[in-house]
């Protein structure tokens, strides 16, 4: 017999201070490291592009933190360094992409936010937006093929990425097949400086779920309970049989789209709306207010967290660069198919 | 006894699904109807469950494969016709292809495009878009021209830990028969050209349903007296180098002879490797023939005169030898 | 001062006898023209595939008696004879393109189902699905930039080319700039050989409307009268401003994929259905129950249809064919580009 | 003053929209932002109505832009970076290009591509896409090298009536200045290629950011008293042939260099013609120098081992001298 979940005062049936407190960590984690990664950038220490999920981290962290590590799939896009967290990946990994150490896990090859590890549920995305979730059905299928049925697979785009015919024909293929997906739609506002009445002409994103026959679900995407319990609910309705699930995250973006974007063009009556808040000021105050956490808590914990960033960044500052004399400039994985006799450039 | 084009494919599937639990096949109208040409007939059947039609999307169609594969699994994945993979354009190369050069995480897949002009195809049903895929780094690029080459070159191409983009001619699928497949000791590799015919006049280096259309033009010439070697790519990528160079070091001419259309492409790449390291076994300059530089024609008149024949290779052959 | 209109009986509010009558006209021309065009096939005449409109001459010629010819543009697809033909194409152009008559709009450039003539608002598809729907709304918004407000865009599509990213980029961009566009979508049950539960899983694609902020009708398509109706409130509502129009009808391919196809794979089940009714008969049927036309009268039609067809035909037959040595061989417009002294075959 | 390679990419588009009315641009962030590289800058503001930020659909971006252009228009689709019009392929290829050939209606519309390496851009914001596109049917592809080219050459391309596949190369947006624009005089127009620097020991053919590295390589032989000639294509099809030829009968040796992949296209299409028409003419094997056949890696190491460089260029024209 198990006893009906009984809400905290501030938070949603089945969500606990617990859950709470583990999704503002990884929050904090991913801001603290983003802070250091946009400095470093100003200060011409990282080559390539820089994107920030500031603003974000809420809906990020709370979609990872619901799935299972090692056994769930989660492809994370430019602005989810949270979910990524939360879902198991190496801060270290995340700083030597950056830096351009050859030890991480794209060996130089490819950057940034590029990364991942297949390997462990995470694929590694490419830039065309919207590539990654039929990617993520086809892992779905995989595993379904193996016997394996309980497999959750998560993917996040933007408001952007959802006007690309790979979001469509994805999310149809997954209805069809009733695959265990879950599609995070971070409703930042602006797709680059591209505002939502540029984009799309539907009065919600959500409505595009009962077009596919899939499950959708709109959520304040400022608020981590709102959107751990949102997420809990899509994660379990895939995870037991109900098909793709649609949940979509009214948020802003509080930063440009890259590092080297201002921002300049958001206007400021879109800032002081709701949406323009800082989820994880919301967060950390919502934690003092109901006394999860005292002040000297949220301190240590955001002193450990600068620690870690710093030990991770200084580590892979050490790490040599990738060079090119032994790269093996061979895109198989067949060797004996390599044509090495014959220059072909 | 005799088998087919289409039903070494076919064949060739089969006894993949059979001995591979990993191999699955996905595409339009390929389970209950098996597939616009048949190539899949009953295998839905014979093999429940891993033999699924899919949407018109051709985009997620192959994601879909590229992260089955990523998981260890082989799809197989029909395009219905090659000229539809210009849908998937952008998960072929972009993300199969750099798949296993940016993760290490290879990706083991096949893509079946049904390639290469018929009588009344028009421009959307008859393309040979091996030069494209061949452009990108990362694919293996295979266009059997013998039905023994289509059983066995699949076969293969299934276990290959690579995206490889399998060019099957439709003009080939009814029409050419063998009377058995080959065994496996007599199979040749992925990544060897076959000299087809042997001579010591001229070299025409070709591939896929161009390889029939050079054999009659060497007949052709041969009663005239000149023994024409054709050589058979069989694979666009990687690409027969040493095959190629010996062949022309036996004739001392080259012609190149492709279906594609006519910039850049396969043809254009033969004549670039073998001038860069052959220059000096050439005693005349060397050749090509494609199909030209428009879309392909729907009528028979038009398509008849779009692409190379045996009539235009043997002109070319006359033009090479006399030179 | 206007009287309101008076239905008729068996009518929908709007909708004349004198227009079903049209529409009729068109859906029986289209019938009797592709049974031809189907015998000539079967008897070795035609080269390339035959994609025959069977059972959605209702639909497709309700929309294009809906526009205005000259002014609109209709894109149509595969199964869209009836549709070309009240819109006003020429039956000797599609008798020259089936038979190869080098006089044919395409001149055996380009075959059968894919003539157009652009310049009369009637665009050449090609066969990718869904990639016509985007040039449509092209075509408006340069109507637009020159000052012509009042164009309506229509075009055809099957369930299953709904399923194509071309779809949704197009349809999305069409609300984005509250194009006038009518997309109808002949959900005929089939693609090729896929049933629908392969292909969508969302209860009526109709739903998707909603997803593009786009108006949405579901409408019998089997029944002239309610195509007539739906597509009379759609064009006029993407006339006025209203932005893109999605109408779905319901309805059953009564043939093969192609003529080399005999459909067998549909089941005898969903025949018997009312989706399985033959809409030309049903036309009419009503016409002679309501008294708009005699039995002799539609003899009459039916006459002057199979003789206008066969006069088509057997001066098609006459027509030469392409000549290779005639053939320009030149892709482009701009002559003085066209490199002629080098053979780069 | 001076002015940039972008600026004059803006200053074309400008002029372009001030002279005819029927000239518009469609692309993601282009109208108040004014595009990613701001090669639209002040363009929205200044021509209300006719940039238009597009949704991020490259496939419909396309359609809706041929669309247009068969009504008449002369759109202008800036694609953010060239490597995502693998979205817009199917459109470019079967509908732009085709179009003219099919119906005898033009299509008039200029694809921007902003193309080529830069350092830390990675596989997916650094593709050369213009083997690909020069090799079908029905497009012009052009890559401007310089300045005034970029200006001229844009400013003609929307006059065409055809599909334009317009290759600009990001390295040389900000980095790459001139003094004036040439006069309308001073152009040369598309279709011909231009000798950039005279020569007779060897000829250098190539194009884009590639031109610039090839004259550093001259200048480098130069000190040793080889007289490298530079042939800047411009344009990669049509391909000018003639003046290939004419350089080649110069100087009698050949390398090609392009950054694209090094499979097939550009330079091994230069190399065919060559060989095909002027093999007399040539003292050495051809050679070609291309990127690297994997994707193009991020990191600014690799990238620069990856692309041919001034020193990889000096070292392929010392092996062809030395030959
Ligand atoms: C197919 C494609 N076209 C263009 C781009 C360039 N691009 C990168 S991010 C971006 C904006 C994305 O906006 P959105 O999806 O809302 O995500 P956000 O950046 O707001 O998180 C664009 C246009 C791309 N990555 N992929
Ligand atoms: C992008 C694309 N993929 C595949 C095809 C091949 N094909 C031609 S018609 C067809 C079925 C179309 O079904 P539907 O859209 O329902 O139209 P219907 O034939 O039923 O009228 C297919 C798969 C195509 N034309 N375009
Ligand atoms: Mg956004
Ligand atoms: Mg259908």
């Amino acid at each position: 017999m198990t006893s009906a979940p009984v809400a905290l005062p501030g938070l949603p049936d089945g969500i606990t201070a617990g859950r709470f407190l583990e999704g503002f960590h990884f929050m904090l984690l991913a801001r603290t490291l983003e802070d250091k990664i946009a400095a470093l950038y100003h200060s011409g220490k990282i080559t390539g592009g820089v994107y920030l999920g500031r603003g974000q981290e809420a809906f990020s962290a709370a979609l990872a933190v619901c799935l299972r590590q090692g056994h769930d799939i989660f492809a994370p896009l430019i602005r989810d360094q949270a979910g990524r967290m939360a879902f198991g990946e190496d801060i270290l990994d995340t700083a030597r992409t950056y830096l351009g150490s050859v030890k991480g896990p794209m060996k130089g090859r490819d950057g940034n936010i590029h990364r991942g590890r297949p390997d462990k549920g995470m694929p590694a995305m490419i830039s065309h937006l919207g590539a990654m979730i039929s990617v993520v059905c086809g892992m779905l299928k995989a595993r379904q093929f193996r016997g394996i049925s309980d497999t959750v697979g998560a993917t996040c785009i933007g408001d952007g990425g959802t006007s690309t015919g790979a979001f469509h024909e994805a999310l149809n293929l997954a209805a069809v097949e009733k695959l265990p997906l879950v599609v995070a739609i971070a409703n930042n506002q602006f797709a680059y400086s591209t505002a939502t009445d540029r984009q799309y002409a539907c009065k919600d994103l959500v409505d595009r779920a009962i077009g596919y026959g899939a499950e959708g679900y709109s959520v304040d995407g400022t608020d981590l309970a709102a959107c751990l319990a949102v997420f809990d609910k899509a994660v379990t309705r895939a995870r037991t049989g109900h098909g793709p699930q649609m949940v979509v995250g009214n948020l802003l973006r509080l930063c440009g789209h890259g590092a080297h974007d201002d921002g300049s063009y958001i206007p400021e009556t879109i800032k002081s709306t709701p949406l323009g808040q800082d989820c994880l000021k919301l967060a950390r105050q919502k934690m003092i207010d109901h006394r999860w956490a005292t002040h000297s808590e949220l301190e240590a914990m955001e002193a450990a967290a600068a620690e870690a960033v710093q030990q991770a960044v200084a580590q892979a500052q050490r790490d040599p660069a990738p060079d090119p004399a032994a790269e093996t400039w061979q895109p198989l994985a067949s060797r004996w198919l390599l044509e090495t006799d014959h220059p072909t450039t | 006894m005799s088998i087919t084009y289409l039903e070494a494919i076919r064949e060739a599937q089969t006894r993949a699904l059979q001995e591979n639990p990993d191999v699955f096949i996905y595409g339009q109208d390929i389970a209950g109807f098996g597939g616009a040409f048949k190539a899949t007939k009953h295998l839905a059947r014979d093999f429940p469950g891993r033999v699924l039609d899919s949407p018109i999307s051709e985009d997620a169609m192959m994601g879909f494969a590229i992260g089955a594969a990523i998981e260890g699994m082989r799809p197989i994945v029909e395009m219905q016709f090659a000229d539809f993979s210009s849908i998937a354009f952008n998960q072929i190369i972009n993300q199969a292809a750099t798949h296993y050069w940016r993760t290490g995480i290879p990706c083991p897949l096949v893509v079946r495009l049904p390639s290469g002009g018929t009588a009344g195809s028009g421009p959307f049903h008859s393309q040979s878009m091996e030069s494209l895929y061949a452009h990108y780094p990362g694919l293996i690029v295979l266009t059997p021209a013998t039905v023994g080459d289509a059983y066995w070159m699949l076969l293969e191409a299934i276990e290959i830990n690579d995206p490889v983009i399998f060019c099957e001619h439709k003009f080939l699928y009814y029409h050419l028969k063998a009377g058995a497949l080959p065994t496996v000791e007599e199979r040749l590799p992925i990544g060897k050209a076959r000299i087809t015919r042997h001579g010591k006049h001229a070299s025409v280096v070709t591939y896929s349903a161009m390889v029939h259309e050079a054999l009659r033009a060497a007949d052709e010439l041969a009663r005239l007296g000149y023994e024409i070697e054709v050589v058979d790519l069989r694979s666009i990528k990687p690409l027969d180098t040493d095959t190629v160079l010996a062949s022309v070091a036996r004739t001392g001419r080259l012609l190149v002879v492709g279906e594609a259309f006519p910039y850049g492409g396969v043809t254009a790449e033969v004549i670039a490797r073998v001038t860069a390291e052959g220059f000096h076994l050439l005693d005349a300059p060397p050749k090509r023939l494609n199909a030209r530089d428009t879309p392909i024609p729907y009528h028979p008149n038009l398509w008849a005169a779009h692409r190379p024949t045996a009539a235009t290779i043997t002109e070319a052959l006359r033009e090479l030898l006399g030179f």
